[in-house]
């Protein structure tokens, strides 16, 4: 009953596989597709993570009914930067309503730790290392809820 | 049930070293410690403390975690369904206040705005935490503070409720059991009756939820609060549930850090649900000790503990009421004590003819037998019956017969000694 | 000095069996708990817990003198002449709240009802919880909130103050120590200035306390609030000084059992002196903790604690300084830190750049590295100085040149980790 | 420094010559002197003790700046009913200003545990028993403060 049973020695939180900042992630953070870049966006939303101050925006380009193009812009950590651009290089060419049931396997795996399956997994799984780390999830999915607002506002 | 308290080995205070022969009959005004929750916190404090919800480090997380499954433990303890209804503050006391400005007073505030009359109503019994902030908004808004009576039992006069309620009647504030009759009030009816009025309710269960398994969920009110420390847990520490559908209307209380989401100089934007009402840092050293009290309950189990409780309030009633000195505040029909034993106060408020209540106290306490003298801040209540003061005694999981026994020792000695 | 912390040991959490390779660098956010500490609310749980103030019995009268004589040691280690002039309460936040309502509005309200124009002046580096307050009551009653700029070295522009103050200002807030510069400000003279123009003065001490001597006496300050939990204390308790000529006008703040004389349902009359806003049950282990804190911390006495502070703080702000990509909030001057050495922050708020800062945190929690990043809630002040968050360090008793050194390292891992 | 230290084994609280109902004291609160006297009162004033509902009315018949009469009435606790019937008992026949000195002196005993000498001491002496119990002593007070309410009011 005592809380003694719940301390642990301390334990390097970094062990390679269970890392926040794993290479995978990594890679999208230091060359992130669909930064900054330019495209002629039909719909778009801002999003806000106040606990980590990221600050993102997300657009895409609709053409009858299809993703034919997405860009963010904006000051993240790395980790909302990581998912934004990951965002950004898969879900180009798919519909808007393949995008929402993606956008909703996504978040429910980032927020209840639900696996990923198929080509989703791997896709997105270098995201799923915040499983550890509840703090940072919001940061996974900031992009996720803001493409959601921008699929369902209209521009 | 042999005579003794299978619990009391559990509070360290009994202990050869402390006060053995401490008779404790004061748990209505707070709750002596389990070692259990004592430990929690010690723990806590020693090898988990950090800032909660604030920190992006490992420790903190920890803590920030331990905060947010402390909600579940207590909604499942109250039987809301979620813990997202549970908000922490520092005790009753805050909890009544909080709701009292941060949901009655807008509702006030428009309604006088609109030159509509308005009315708030509370019980007879109400502890001073359940009438001073109404009487405030009373008075601030030109309000009609409407006291319901109180049956010959000592609970809430059904009838008289319903007379009250009226379409400009704003809330309805009770408590589920007095902290001097120690009766419980029928909350559910009573919440039916006001939703037919569409009042919201507020129940201040400071004194329920120790005796017995509460349901907020059955019970319907709008808002349900209670303290720790009247629960076995740590000072410092209270609960306010409330449906969740009000958070969003309902305006922060106390400003500060942590329930706001943008800042500037001129304006703010506050986070949603429960968290909107805990500025700055949390008492989580006080959280920790009521989630291990809850546990601490949830060991023994209700129905051992209700079984323990009603036998030994059976005992002192029936003990006291043979005393010819003895005069109850409330004297309980000897037919609904036969028909539902059950319902036997483990809470008692009474005089001894001739005797000053507080040369009774403090004789008893020369026996080392701690009961509680005066209005028990309920005033009114007192004034209501016709009398200034009373002493109390009232029962917790260390007692047993024995104290009983010494009460009424105690109580023999301190007439003798004044009238005699 | 050698390189480890004399008091480190006294701990637990840095025990084996915990967590002894922590470098716990957020003691602005709060500090971890000394044994003391932890021994002393446990033993109150244990063996002395009783309500205060409400008891005629021995354990409660006991734990009443407790609650008394906390007013004294309060008093005396913050450089009050008397425990009447200390009100316990939950923490900064709510001393702030309090003072606010209680104090600050019927003046603002008066000031509105006769249609004169009212200001209130805070300083640009405050903290949430010394911000909202004056925002909802500057909103309220049509007044201007001034905001008084900072210098380069991060304290109050004297200058601007005593431009903003004039006749119509009705409070001045300000924090003795920046919870994000970790800069004092020099208290006493901005009082005088104050005092100068009748304004009343309100300080937030919540990161000044814990390193070196307060005297309110000498700054001369209205009303003085801090936080046990930022004191090596416990959660969930706080202090409100306040001059104790202002105690009878001020209204009562949260209303309860406790602080009335008299009531009945229509009104109610309150008592006097600081247990007017002490409504309901005390957090008597927070303040028993507190106490023993404040004993805790003479035992070790503050030349020995400013030697060590002084001594780290110069070694973290030297360190930091070398490194390339180091971007502090404020760059303190080399010819101040050559001629104040010993005003050197132990607090200090930072980004590396090109890198997120909380990309920074979570690196270094990786190797197990306390720190806080974020706008540390001032975000008033982070907008202002045109960032969105920090890194921020802040040392206490327990740190030593390796967790400075730990530090470094982790920066440089993190920094070529997300850079390289 | 802990609080161990602090903690002592139960000791009965009933020493003979500690008890708070002295046999001096409990005989006043049997007998009080003046209680629901009669007298020509030109001066009196009401007491109130929130804590304890002590509720009591101390009257005097003053004249030529002596007191010729003293009386009290009311609701109170054995120890307040027992203090002002001592006050009533031993203050006859004494003037405004003697009277006043005393009642600084009395009040002082109670309060701050100063020794009282002289006759004072004998005829006073039993209301010090409160010493040890501080949540009493202004049960033993309320006549005294009371009584110089009076003296200050013109009635
Ligand atoms: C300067 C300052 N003021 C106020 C507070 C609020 O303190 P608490 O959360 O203990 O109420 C803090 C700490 O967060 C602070 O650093
Ligand atoms: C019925 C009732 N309501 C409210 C309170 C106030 O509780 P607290 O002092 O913990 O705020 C109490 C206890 O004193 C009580 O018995």
């Amino acid at each position: 009953m005592s809380e003694a049973s719940q301390q642990k020695p301390d334990q390097p939180a970094v062990h390679d596989d269970h890392a926040l900042y794993q290479q995978a992630l990594l890679a999208h953070h230091k060359s992130p597709v669909g930064y900054n870049l330019a495209i002629v966006a039909t719909h778009s939303a801002q999003g806000v993570n106040a606990t980590c101050g990221d600050d993102i925006k997300i657009a895409v380009e609709i053409e009858q009914n299809y993703l034919q193009a997405l860009a963010f812009y904006g000051d993240s950590c790395a980790i909302c930067r990581a998912s934004a651009s990951m965002l950004c290089q898969h879900l180009k060419g798919l519909s808007v309503a393949e995008v929402l049931a993606l956008s909703q396997k996504v978040k429910a795996s980032l927020s209840e730790n639900v696996s990923l399956i198929g080509v989703a997994a791997e896709q997105f799984e270098p995201l799923r290392s915040v499983e550890k780390f509840p703090v940072r999830k919001q940061c996974a999915l900031l992009p996720w809820t803001t493409l959601e607002q921008a699929l369902n506002a209209t521009s | 049930m042999t005579s003794a308290s299978p619990w009391k080995q559990d509070f360290p205070i009994f202990s050869s070293h402390a006060h053995p022969s401490l008779c404790y009959l004061d748990s209505a005004a707070t709750c002596l410690t389990p070692k259990h929750v004592a430990d929690a916190v010690y723990h806590y404090q020693c090898y988990s403390h950090a800032n909660s919800h604030k920190g992006l480090y490992q420790l903190s997380a920890n803590v920030t975690e331990k905060v947010e499954h402390a909600r579940e433990t207590v909604a499942d303890f109250i039987g809301a369904t979620s813990g997202a209804s549970i908000s922490f503050n520092s005790g009753t006391t805050e909890g009544i206040n909080l709701i009292a400005f941060s949901f009655v007073e807008p509702i006030l505030s428009d309604a006088y705005k609109k030159g509509k009359p308005s009315n708030l109503v509370i019980s007879a019994v109400e502890h001073h935490a359940n009438l001073l902030p109404w009487q405030r908004l009373a008075e601030r808004y030109q309000a009609e503070l409407r006291v319901v009576k109180i049956t010959d039992e000592g609970i809430m006069d059904l009838a008289h409720l319903s007379q009250l309620l009226d379409n400009n009647t704003r809330v309805l504030a009770f408590s589920h059991c007095s902290n001097v009759l120690g009766r419980f009030n029928p909350a559910e009816q009573i919440c039916r009756i006001a939703k037919r009025h569409h009042v919201p309710t507020i129940v201040d269960g400071a004194q329920a939820v120790a005796h017995g398994k509460t349901n907020v969920s059955a019970i319907d009110c709008d808002f349900y609060v209670f303290s720790a420390h009247k629960l076995y847990g740590p000072t410092g520490c209270g609960v306010m549930y409330g449906k969740t559908e009000h958070f969003e209307q309902m305006r922060p209380y106390q400003l500060g850090g942590g329930i706001v989401s943008k800042v500037n100089f001129t304006e703010s934007d506050f986070v949603a649900g429960a968290t909107k009402f805990e500025p700055g840092s949390h008492h989580v050293a006080g959280i920790v000790g009521l989630v291990e009290a809850i546990e601490y309950l949830h060991d023994i189990s209700w129905p051992d503990i209700q079984q323990h409780m009603e036998k030994l309030a059976l005992y002192l009633n029936t003990s006291l009421n043979e005393l010819p000195y003895y005069q109850p505040l409330i004297v309980p029909s000897a037919k609904r004590l036969a028909a539902q034993p059950t319902e036997v106060a483990s809470i008692v408020s009474f005089r001894l003819k001739n005797v000053h209540c507080h040369d009774v106290a403090s004789l008893l306490d020369s026996n080392n037998i701690a009961v509680r003298a005066g209005h028990h801040c309920a005033q009114p209540l007192h004034e209501t019956l016709g009398v200034t003061a009373t002493v109390r005694a009232s029962l917790g999981l260390y007692n047993d017969f024995s104290d009983v026994d010494k009460l009424v020792a105690g109580l023999d000695q301190a007439y003798q000694l004044m009238t005699g």
